[in-house]
C-alpha cells in the first residue's frame, strides 16, 4: 500500500481534529479532537514503521526489528494520552464543578 | 427519690400558680390544663427541671369538643419521664376561630410531624412550626376531616357507586 | 471578551440530582415517597412524603363500637396485628376496669411474642433483601408461615387476625394450636441460627450496615424513637418492663441494647429480641400448661356485660340472649374517661389514647404510632450517606406504611 | 482492486466520516460514539498493517478506557446538548477555512516528496507482533518504559488530587 | 442511658481476620444454601395440592338450616350491625302460613346479600348471630372477573337442603358431626 | 491473522460460518436455559419448586418468556434518544456474542483431509482480544442507561461504567501471572500448556480467585450487581426497556456469564482438557474425542454458571464505595503481589 | 364456639366481563394461522406473567407469603417481580389505595407496556373494604380497568394464586388483536386514557 495513502489519510484526520479544536466550544469535545489528532499521528507512525520494515526487507536485511521504533513510539503516545486524559478530564470536572459549564469561553476568566 | 403525681402537681403549682389547673388523675395518669399562651413554658419547665425531667414526648394530638364554646380544640401532650417511669397528660385548649398554639418543635424534634398531623386533622395552627402543611391528606383538601362536623365519608365523592356494593 | 464574563441566565444548574424514591419504589415497603437530593451518590437532603395510604382510622374509630375497632387495629401494623389487637383490648379493659385471669394473660403473651417474632423477622430479613440477599428472607418466611398457621388455629385468619375480645379470647386455644406452637419452638431456633449464620458475621452485610443510619441516644429520644430502634441507640426502654401489662412482670427476659443506633445495631437488637421472645414464649407456654382442670378452660374474664355469652346459652337462655343483644347493639354501659395505654409493639411503644364519653364508640381515639413518629428522623439519619445506605436505613427502621399513615 | 485495497478504502472512509461526525454532532454523546467508531477504523488499519498488538491496545486503551472516561464525564455532567447557541458562525467558518488551508499547505508540501514512491507493508511483517515489540520494549527501551510508568503514576495522583473536593 | 437492670449489650465485636477476608462467611452462607438445595421443598402446589385450613378458618359465609331444612335466619339484623365493612344487606319478611317448612322463625330474610368484595372476613357476623344462622366456612372466596360476581345472594350462601339434597349437605358439613337434635325453645 | 486472510478457501469460510452460527445458537441456547437454571436453582435453594408449569419441569419457561417478550409493546420513552435507546441493547448483545470467537471449545477434529478447529479464530493475542471486547462491553450499559433519560438509569449507567472499568485492572493483572507461566496469549496454546503441566488453578489459586471476582463484577452479578440493584435502582439501566430490547439486555447478561465461564475454564481449568486423561493417547475416532472434549468444556462452563447462580442467591451486594475500595485497594494490590511472587518464583525455579 | 358447618360448596359462576371477551375464533379471513398463533402466544404469555406488585399494605404482606417458599408463585413463571412498569405484564394492586395514591396507580398503569393486565387483590383495592372514608378510593376500578378481583382482607395466598390463575385463563384466551380493537379503546377512553 503506497505510503502516500496513509500520509494523506492521517493528514485529513489530523485536520479534522484541528478544525474541531478550533470550532467547538465544549471543552470535552475539544479534548476528544485532540485525541483524534494524536490517533492520526499514531496511524502515520505505524505506517512509517511498516514502510521502514519493508525497506529493510527489500534491502535484504533479515531485520525483524526494522521500524520497531515507530510502533513503540505509538505505544508511548498511547501511554501519554491515557495519562493526559485522566488529568485533563479531572480538570474539566473541576471546572464544571466551579463554573457549572464546560464552555471554554468561560475559561477565560481565571477567577470568579 | 421517686417522683409521684403529687410532687409534679406541687412543683407545677409552685411555678405557675393558678395558671395550671384542672389537675386530676385518670387511670393513674396525672393530667392538667394550662392556657395556650404558656404551653411552651410549661413544657420547657417540665423538660428542663432537674427533678421533673420529662424529656420524652410520647404523643401529641388534638381533640375537638364542638360543644365547649371558646375552647373547642384541645392539644393533648403525653409526656414521659423515662428515668422515673412516670407519664403525664397535659392539655391546652384553644378556640376554633383562631386556633393558634405555640409549636413544641424547638423542644422536641418528634413534635414536628405530630403537629403537622394535628394540623392536618384539626386545623390547629402551630405558631412557629418550620413546615406546617398537610402530611397525610392531599394538599388540596379544604377542610379538617377529624372535626366533628365533618362526616366520615366525603359527601361530595363521586368515586363510590353504591350499586357496586349490593346496596343499589 | 467581556460578553463572556457574565454567565447567561440559568446556566448555573444545581449540581445535585433530585431522585424520587417511591411511592412505588421497591425499597419503600408499603408506600412512602422520599425525594432525595443527591450529589453523586451522596445524599444532600431528603424530603419524605407520607400519607399514600391514609385511611382515616381515627375518624373511623369514632363510628365503630369498641369491639369492632379490632378490625382497624389489625391493619395498623399488619406485620404484627395481634400485638395491636391485644393492646387495644387492654386499653378497653383498662377503661372498663376488667382484670383478666392469669391464663388469659399468658396466652396473650404467647400470641404477642409470636407477633413480635413475625414482625422482627420480616424486618430483619427484608433488610437482607434490600442488601441484595433474597434467600435468607425466604428461609425465615417459612417460619412466619408457621406463626400464621398458629394464628389460624387460634382465630381463623392469618394476617388480619381480629384476634381476642375485650376480656379474653373468642375461644380457647385448641390442641393443634399448641402442637404447632411446640413445633415452632422446636424448629425456629435452628432456622434463626441459620439465618444469623448467613448474615450476622458476613463482612459484606456488616459493611453495608455498620455505621449506616446511626443516631445518638439523645437525638433518638428527642425524635421520639421507641422500641428496637431506640434500644439500638443504647436506651433500654421497653414498655414490657417499664409498665408491665399482661403479666409481663412474671417473665424473665433481658433487654438487648446497642450502642451506636446504626442499622447493624438495629438488626442485632431485633435478632436478640427474637431470641428473647422465644424464651418468653417458652416460659409462658410452661405457665399455661401448669393450669389444670377447670382453670385450663379459662380463656376470658368473667364479665357478662362486655364479653359475649356462649352461643349455646344464647340459643337457649333468655338472659344470655339479652346480654348478647345488648353487647352487639352497644347498649352496655361504658364509663366516660380518658385512658392512655401503651404496649410494646413491633416498632416500639404503641399507644392508644382513648377518650370515651360513655357512648358506644370512642369519642376520640388516637393511636400513638411509633413508625410515624420516628420516620421523621430519616433525613437526619441519611444525610451525607450514600443512596444504598438510605435504602438499608429505611428497611432497618421497619417502616410499616399502614401504621405510619393510619 | 485487491481485498486489501477494498479494506483500506472502507476503513479510510469510515474513519474520515466518523471523524467528521465527531466534530459536527451537536450532542456530545454522539461525538463520543463517533470517535469510538473512528478508533475502531484506525484499529482496523493497524490490523491491516499487521500491527496486531497496537490494534488491540488501541481498542483496550482508547475505546475501552479513555472513551469510557469521556462518556462517564459527559453523563456525570448530564450535558445533553451543547450550550444553547453552539459556536458562533464566524468562528466555525474561520476554523474550517484555516483547517482547510492547513491541509492544503501540507498536502502541497508532501505531494511531491520522495516518500511518494515508497509503500508500507500490509498484511505481513513481524514487526507488529507482541514478541518483537516486547523484546524491544524491555531491552532497549526499558528506561523510557519505566519512566512512562512513573508518568502514569504521577498522572493518577494528579487526577486524584485535582478531583478531590476542596 | 441505663434505665433498668435488664439491659444487655448486643454482640457487636469487630471483624476477626478470618471474617475480614470475606471468604469464610461467604462460604458458610453458600454451604447453607447448598444444603437447602437438597432439602425437602416446602412448597404446596396449590391448585393440585390443597392445604387443609383450620377448623375455625374464616372464609366464605354459609347460611345455616336446621335439620329439617328450615332457614335459621330470622332477619334480626345483628350481623349487619356488627359488620364493620357494612357488607351485609338484608330485607326482612313475615313468614306466611304454609311456609313453616321453609323458615324456622316467624320472620325471615327475604333478601340476604353479602358483598364479598367489601367483606373483610372478620367473623363478627358469625359471633353476633343469635340464631345459629350465619357461619364462616373453611372455603376461601374465589376470584372473579367482575364486581357483580361478588354479590352473594341467599342462594349462594345457603347450605344445601339436608333432606332434599342430603349428599351435598353432608359434604358441606365436612368432618363436623351432623347436627343432633338441638333443642330450640322457640 | 494474515495467514487466515490469505489462506481462505471456500471450505474454510463455510466451516467458520457454520462454527459461528453454531456458537451464536449455542450462546442463545445456553443463555436461555441459564435463565431457567437460575430460576430453578434459586427455587431449590430457597426451598421452593421454581417454575414448573410451562412444560414438564418448566422446560419451556424460557420459550414462554421469549414469546411473551417478542409480542410485547415496544415503548420508547418520549424524551429519550431513539437511536441511542436502540443502540444500547444492541451493543450489549453484539459485544457479548463476539467474545466467544477466540475461545477453543474442544479439541480440533483431525480429519483425513483437513483439520477443523473448534474455535472461530485462533489468533495470537486471543486473550487480549477478549479484553478488548470486554472493555467495550460497558457501552451497552452506559448508552442504554443514559438514553433512558431516567435518573435511576443514569445512576446505574455511571455505576456500571466505573465498576467495569475499575475491575478490568485487577482482572488483567491477575491474568498476567498466568501468562508468565503459559508464555502465550493464544487461547489454544494455553489449553495445550495446561494439558501438559496441569491446570493453572493449581499454581495460581489466588489469581483465579481475583479473576473470578472480577468476572462477577464484569458480568454485573451479585455481589456486584449495583447497576441493576433492584432494591436501590429499580433494575437500573434497563428500567425503561420493554419487550425484546429488555430481552436483549437480559440475554446479554447471561451470554456474558456463559462466555466468562468459558474464559475462566480455558484460562484456569484446562479448557477442554479432560482431567486425568491424556488426550494424545486417544485411540478412537477423532470425532468422538472432539465431542468428548467439548462436553468436558461444557461441564466446566456449567459448573461456573452454577457457581455464578449459587453466589447470587447467597450473599448480599456491596455498596458503591465499598465496591470501589475492594477493587482498588484490595484486589489490585493483591493481584500485583500475586504477579510479583509468581514472577519471582518462576525466575527462581527456572534458574 | 364450634361451628356446625364446614364448607360453602356452591360455585359462584365466573362473571365473564363483556369488555374482556376475546374476539370470535378464526376472525374472518385470517384463517388457521392467526388463530393458532393466538393460542401459542397466549400460552407463552400465560406462563410468563411478570407481576408488578403495587403492594401498599396488608395484602402486600400476604403477597410476600405467596412469593414465599410455601406457595411459590414462581411455579407459574411469575417470580420475576419487577418494579419497573415497562417490564411487567400484570399490575397487582394490593392494599388500600388512598385518593393521594390514585393518580400514582394510574401513572403506573399508563407506563406499562401492552398487553397489560390488572388484578385487584383484597377488599381495599377492589372496593375500599372497611375503609369507607374520606381518604380512600372505593376500588381501583375508578382509575384503571381491572381484570380480576380477589376478595378477602387480605386474601389467603391460595386466593391470590386463584386470582393469578384466573388471569392466566384470561391471558391464554386473549386474541392478539384485542389490544387494537375498538372495544378496548373504548374501555381505555372511559378511564380517560389516550
Amino acid at each position: 500500500m503506497p505510503i502516500n495513502y496513509y500520509l494523506f489519510l492521517s493528514l485529513a484526520l489530523f485536520t479534522i481534529g484541528m478544525v474541531g479544536v478550533l470550532t467547538r466550544r465544549n471543552a470535552i469535545i475539544i479534548f476528544m479532537c485532540i485525541e483524534l489528532m494524536l490517533n492520526a499521528v499514531n496511524l502515520l507512525l505505524v505506517a512509517f514503521s511498516k514502510m521502514h520494515y519493508q525497506a529493510a526487507l527489500e534491502a535484504g536485511q533479515l531485520a525483524t526489528q526494522a521500524g520497531v521504533e515507530g510502533q513503540l513510539f505509538v505505544f508511548f503516545i498511547m501511554v501519554v494520552a491515557a495519562a493526559e486524559v485522566s488529568v485533563g478530564l479531572a480538570i474539566i470536572v473541576m471546572m464544571y464543578r466551579n463554573i457549572h459549564s464546560v464552555d471554554i469561553n468561560f475559561l477565560n476568566r481565571l477567577k470568579h | 427519690m421517686s417522683l409521684t403525681n403529687e410532687i409534679i402537681q406541687q412543683r407545677l403549682t409552685e411555678k405557675f400558680g393558678e395558671q395550671v389547673s384542672e389537675f386530676s388523675t385518670s387511670y393513674g395518669m396525672l393530667q392538667f390544663e394550662a392556657p395556650k399562651e404558656i404551653n411552651l413554658k410549661v413544657l420547657n419547665f417540665l423538660y428542663d427541671d432537674a427533678q421533673l425531667g420529662f424529656i420524652f414526648l410520647t404523643d401529641l394530638t388534638g381533640v375537638h369538643y364542638p360543644d365547649q364554646k371558646g375552647r373547642e380544640l384541645a392539644v393533648v401532650y403525653h409526656l414521659h419521664n423515662l428515668k422515673e417511669n412516670i407519664r403525664l397528660r397535659f392539655k391546652v385548649f384553644t378556640g376554633v376561630d383562631q386556633p393558634d398554639v405555640y409549636t413544641a418543635t424547638g423542644l422536641f424534634s418528634s413534635a414536628n410531624w405530630m403537629e403537622r398531623e394535628t394540623y392536618d386533622f384539626y386545623g390547629i395552627n402551630f405558631v412557629g412550626h418550620p413546615n406546617l402543611k398537610r402530611i397525610l391528606n392531599v394538599d388540596e383538601m379544604d377542610y379538617f376531616p377529624l372535626r366533628k362536623e365533618f362526616p366520615l365519608e366525603d359527601q361530595t365523592r363521586i368515586d363510590k357507586d353504591d350499586e357496586m356494593f349490593g346496596r343499589g | 471578551m467581556s460578553e463572556h464574563i457574565k454567565l447567561p441566565e440559568g446556566s448555573i444548574e444545581k449540581t445535585t440530582t433530585t431522585l424520587n424514591l417511591g411511592p412505588t419504589h421497591p425499597a419503600t415497603h408499603g408506600v412512602m415517597q422520599n425525594i432525595l437530593e443527591l450529589d453523586g451518590e451522596r445524599i444532600v437532603s431528603a424530603d419524605q412524603t407520607i400519607g399514600y395510604i391514609h385511611r382515616a382510622f381515627e375518624k373511623l374509630a369514632e363510628r365503630r363500637p369498641l369491639a369492632q375497632i379490632t378490625t382497624l387495629t389489625d391493619r395498623l401494623n399488619y406485620c404484627s396485628s395481634p400485638l395491636n389487637n391485644m393492646g387495644w383490648h387492654m386499653t378497653c379493659e383498662k377503661l372498663l376496669g376488667i382484670t383478666t385471669p392469669k391464663r388469659v394473660d399468658y396466652l396473650r403473651v404467647i400470641v404477642m411474642e409470636l407477633a413480635r417474632i413475625a414482625d422482627h423477622l420480616i424486618c430483619n430479613s427484608i433488610m437482607g433483601v434490600d442488601a441484595g440477599a433474597y434467600t435468607g428472607f425466604l428461609y425465615v418466611m417459612q417460619y412466619r408461615e408457621l406463626i400464621y398457621e398458629i394464628y389460624e388455629e387460634i382465630c381463623g385468619a392469618r394476617l388480619t387476625t381480629n384476634m381476642g375480645r375485650i376480656g379474653g379470647f373468642e375461644r380457647n386455644f385448641n390442641d393443634i394450636a399448641f402442637q404447632k406452637l411446640e413445633k415452632f419452638l422446636d424448629e425456629y431456633p435452628k432456622a434463626l441460627k441459620e439465618f444469623e449464620n448467613m448474615f450476622q458475621r458476613n463482612r459484606i452485610f456488616m459493611d453495608r450496615t455498620m455505621g449506616v443510619g446511626g443516631i445518638s441516644a439523645e437525638r433518638a429520644l428527642n425524635y421520639g424513637f421507641t422500641g428496637p430502634n431506640l434500644r439500638a441507640a443504647g436506651v433500654d426502654y421497653d414498655v414490657r418492663v417499664h409498665a408491665p401489662y399482661s403479666s409481663y412482670q412474671d417473665f424473665e427476659f433481658i433487654i438487648p441494647v446497642g450502642s451506636t443506633g446504626d442499622s447493624y445495631d438495629r438488626w442485632l437488637v431485633r435478632e436478640q429480641e427474637m431470641w428473647q421472645s422465644l424464651s418468653i414464649i417458652r416460659q409462658a407456654y410452661q405457665k399455661v400448661q401448669a393450669f389444670t382442670g377447670a382453670e385450663a378452660e379459662v380463656y376470658h374474664a368473667d364479665v357478662p356485660e362486655y364479653y359475649l355469652p356462649a352461643k349455646q346459652d344464647v340459643y337457649t337462655k333468655m338472659e344470655a340472649l339479652i346480654y348478647h343483644f345488648k353487647i352487639i347493639m352497644g347498649e352496655t354501659d361504658i364509663p366516660a374517661g380518658e385512658v392512655y395505654h401503651a404496649v410494646e409493639g413491633g416498632n416500639g411503644e404503641l399507644g392508644f389514647y382513648l377518650i370515651s364519653d360513655g357512648g358506644r364508640a370512642p369519642y376520640r381515639l388516637h393511636f400513638r404510632r411509633p413508625c410515624f413518629i420516628y420516620y421523621q428522623a430519616f433525613e437526619e439519619l441519611v444525610k451525607g450517606a450514600m443512596l444504598s445506605d438510605a435504602i438499608i436505613t429505611m428497611s432497618s427502621l421497619n417502616l410499616i406504611a399502614g401504621e405510619m399513615d393510619a | 482492486m485487491s481485498i486489501v485495497q477494498i479494506l483500506f478504502w472502507v476503513l479510510a472512509v469510515m474513519a474520515l466520516f466518523s471523524a467528521l461526525m465527531v466534530i459536527t454532532s451537536k450532542n456530545p454523546v454522539y461525538s463520543v460514539l463517533w470517535l469510538i467508531v473512528t478508533f475502531f477504523a484506525i484499529s482496523g488499519h493497524y490490523i491491516l498493517l499487521n500491527a496486531q498488538f497496537l490494534a488491540v491496545v488501541n481498542i483496550i486503551v482508547y475505546a475501552g478506557a479513555i472513551m469510557v472516561l469521556f462518556l462517564f464525564v459527559i453523563m456525570l455532567m448530564n450535558a445533553r446538548q451543547e450550550g444553547a447557541s453552539g459556536s458562533k458562525r464566524w468562528v466555525t467558518l474561520a476554523g474550517t477555512v484555516s483547517g482547510g488551508i492547513f491541509l492544503l499547505v501540507l498536502v502541497a508540501a508532501l505531494k511531491d516528496s520522495e516518500l511518494k514512491t515508497r509503500s508500507a507493508m500490509v498484511m505481513d511483517g513481524q514487526v507488529g507482533l507482541i514478541k518483537v515489540l516486547g523484546n524491544e520494549l524491555f531491552t532497549r527501551y526499558v528506561i523510557p518504559f519505566e519512566i512512562s510508568s512513573i508518568l502514569f503514576l504521577s498522572a493518577m495522583v494528579g487526577a486524584v488530587v485535582i478531583g478531590k473536593k476542596d | 442511658m441505663q434505665l433498668t437492670q435488664r439491659a444487655k449489650s448486643v454482640d457487636r465485636q469487630p471483624l476477626t481476620w478470618l471474617e475480614s477476608i470475606y471468604l469464610w462467611n461467604i462460604l458458610k452462607g453458600m454451604a447453607i444454601t447448598l444444603r437447602h438445595m437438597f432439602m425437602k421443598k416446602a412448597t404446596i402446589q396449590y391448585p393440585e395440592q390443597q392445604r387443609t385450613f383450620s377448623k375455625v378458618f374464616r372464609g366464605l359465609h354459609v347460611l345455616n338450616r336446621d335439620e329439617a331444612g328450615r332457614e335459621n335466619c330470622t332477619a334480626c339484623g345483628l350481623c349487619a350491625v356488627a359488620c364493620p365493612a357494612e357488607a351485609i344487606t338484608m330485607e326482612a319478611a313475615e313468614r306466611q302460613p304454609g311456609e313453616e317448612q321453609l323458615y324456622r322463625e316467624e320472620k325471615y330474610a327475604a333478601k340476604y346479600e353479602i358483598n364479598m368484595l367489601r367483606c373483610i372476613f372478620c367473623g363478627l357476623c358469625e359471633e353476633a348471630c343469635p340464631k345459629d344462622a350465619i357461619y364462616l366456612s373453611q372455603t376461601f372466596a374465589p376470584a372473579n372477573y367482575a364486581r357483580k360476581g361478588f354479590i352473594y345472594s341467599k342462594d349462594e350462601l345457603l347450605i344445601p337442603h339436608p333432606i332434599t339434597d342430603r349428599e351435598a349437605y353432608v359434604k358441606a358439613l365436612g368432618d363436623r358431626q351432623p347436627p343432633h337434635s338441638t333443642t330450640h325453645t322457640n | 491473522m494474515n495467514q487466515y486472510l490469505i489462506a481462505m478457501d471456500s471450505w474454510y469460510i463455510l466451516e467458520k460460518l457454520i462454527l459461528i452460527g453454531a456458537l451464536i445458537g449455542l450462546s442463545f441456547f445456553i443463555a436461555m436455559y441459564t435463565t431457567l437454571a437460575e430460576r430453578k436453582i434459586a427455587g431449590w435453594m430457597q426451598d421452593r419448586m421454581g417454575p414448573n408449569r410451562a412444560g414438564p419441569f418448566g422446560i419451556f419457561q424460557p420459550l414462554a418468556d421469549g414469546g411473551k417478550l417478542f409480542f410485547k409493546e415496544e415503548i420508547t420513552p418520549t424524551s429519550s434518544n431513539r437511536f441511542l435507546f436502540l443502540l444500547g441493547p444492541a451493543l450489549a448483545m453484539i459485544v457479548a456474542l463476539i467474545t466467544s470467537t477466540v475461545i477453543p471449545w474442544g479439541a480440533s477434529y483431525v480429519g483425513e483431509t483437513r483439520t477443523v478447529a473448534l474455535q472461530v479464530a485462533d489468533v495470537d493475542m486471543g486473550i487480549l482480544i477478549v479484553f478488548g471486547i470486554v472493555s467495550v462491553g460497558v457501552y451497552g450499559i452506559m448508552i442504554g442507561g443514559w438514553a433512558s433519560n431516567n435518573k435511576f438509569s443514569l445512576l446505574a449507567a455511571i455505576r456500571g461504567a466505573s465498576q467495569m472499568v475499575s475491575y478490568e485492572l485487577p482482572m488483567g493483572l491477575s491474568l498476567i501471572a498466568v501468562l508468565f507461566m503459559t508464555g502465550s496469549l493464544k487461547m489454544s496454546a494455553m489449553v495445550e500448556y495446561q494439558m501438559q503441566h496441569g491446570w493453572n488453578v493449581l499454581y495460581q489459586p489466588l489469581g483465579f480467585l481475583i479473576f473470578f471476582v472480577c468476572a462477577l463484577a464484569e458480568c454485573n452479578r451479585t455481589p456486584f450487581d449495583l447497576p441493576e440493584a433492584e432494591n436501590e435502582l429499580n433494575f437500573g439501566y434497563h428500567q425503561e426497556y420493554s419487550s425484546m430490547k429488555l430481552g436483549f439486555y437480559l440475554f446479554a447478561e447471561y451470554i456474558n456469564m456463559f462466555v466468562s465461564s468459558a474464559v475462566m475454564a480455558t484460562l484456569f481449568f484446562g479448557g477442554y482438557d479432560i482431567p486425568f486423561f491424556d488426550e494424545t493417547a486417544w485411540q478412537g475416532s477423532a470425532l468422538v474425542l472432539s465431542a468428548l472434549t467439548f462436553a468436558v468444556m461444557m461441564a466446566k462452563v456449567s459448573f461456573f454458571l452454577f457457581l455464578f447462580i449459587w453466589i447470587r442467591w447467597t450473599i448480599p451486594r456491596f455498596r458503591y464505595d465499598q465496591l470501589m475500595n475492594l477493587g482498588w485497594k484490595k484486589l489490585i494490590p493483591l493481584a500485583l503481589i500475586n504477579m510479583l511472587i509468581s514472577a519471582a518464583l518462576l525466575l527462581f525455579l527456572n534458574k | 364456639m364450634s361451628r356446625p358447618v364446614s364448607y360453602n360448596l356452591i360455585q359462584k359462576p365466573l362473571e365473564a366481563d363483556i369488555s374482556m371477551a376475546p374476539m370470535p375464533d378464526g376472525h374472518q379471513g385470517e384463517g388457521f394461522f392467526a388463530t393458532s398463533l393466538d393460542s401459542v402466544i397466549g400460552l407463552a404469555r400465560k406462563n410468563s406473567i411478570w407481576p408488578l406488585p403495587f403492594a401498599t399494605s396488608c395484602c402486600g404482606i400476604e403477597f410476600m407469603a405467596t412469593m414465599g417458599s410455601h406457595y411459590d408463585l414462581a411455579r407459574f413463571g411469575s417470580e420475576r417481580v419487577g418494579f419497573s412498569p415497562r417490564q411487567c405484564d400484570l399490575l397487582m394492586v394490593m392494599g388500600t389505595i388512598a385518593k393521594k395514591m390514585g393518580p400514582v396507580v394510574k401513572q403506573v398503569y399508563l407506563q406499562m407496556a401492552e398487553p397489560r393486565w390488572v388484578i385487584a387483590v383484597g377488599a381495599c383495592a377492589s372496593s375500599g373494604g372497611i375503609f369507607d372514608t374520606y381518604s380512600v378510593l372505593q376500588g381501583i376500578d375508578q382509575v384503571v380497568p381491572v381484570d380480576v378481583y380477589v376478595p378477602g382482607c387480605p386474601p389467603r395466598p391460595e386466593a391470590i394464586i386463584d386470582g393469578v390463575l384466573r388471569i392466566q385463563d384470561l391471558v391464554g384466551k386473549e386474541s392478539l388483536r384485542r389490544r387494537n380493537s375498538e372495544n378496548y379503546k373504548l374501555l381505555l377512553e372511559s378511564y380517560g386514557i389516550q
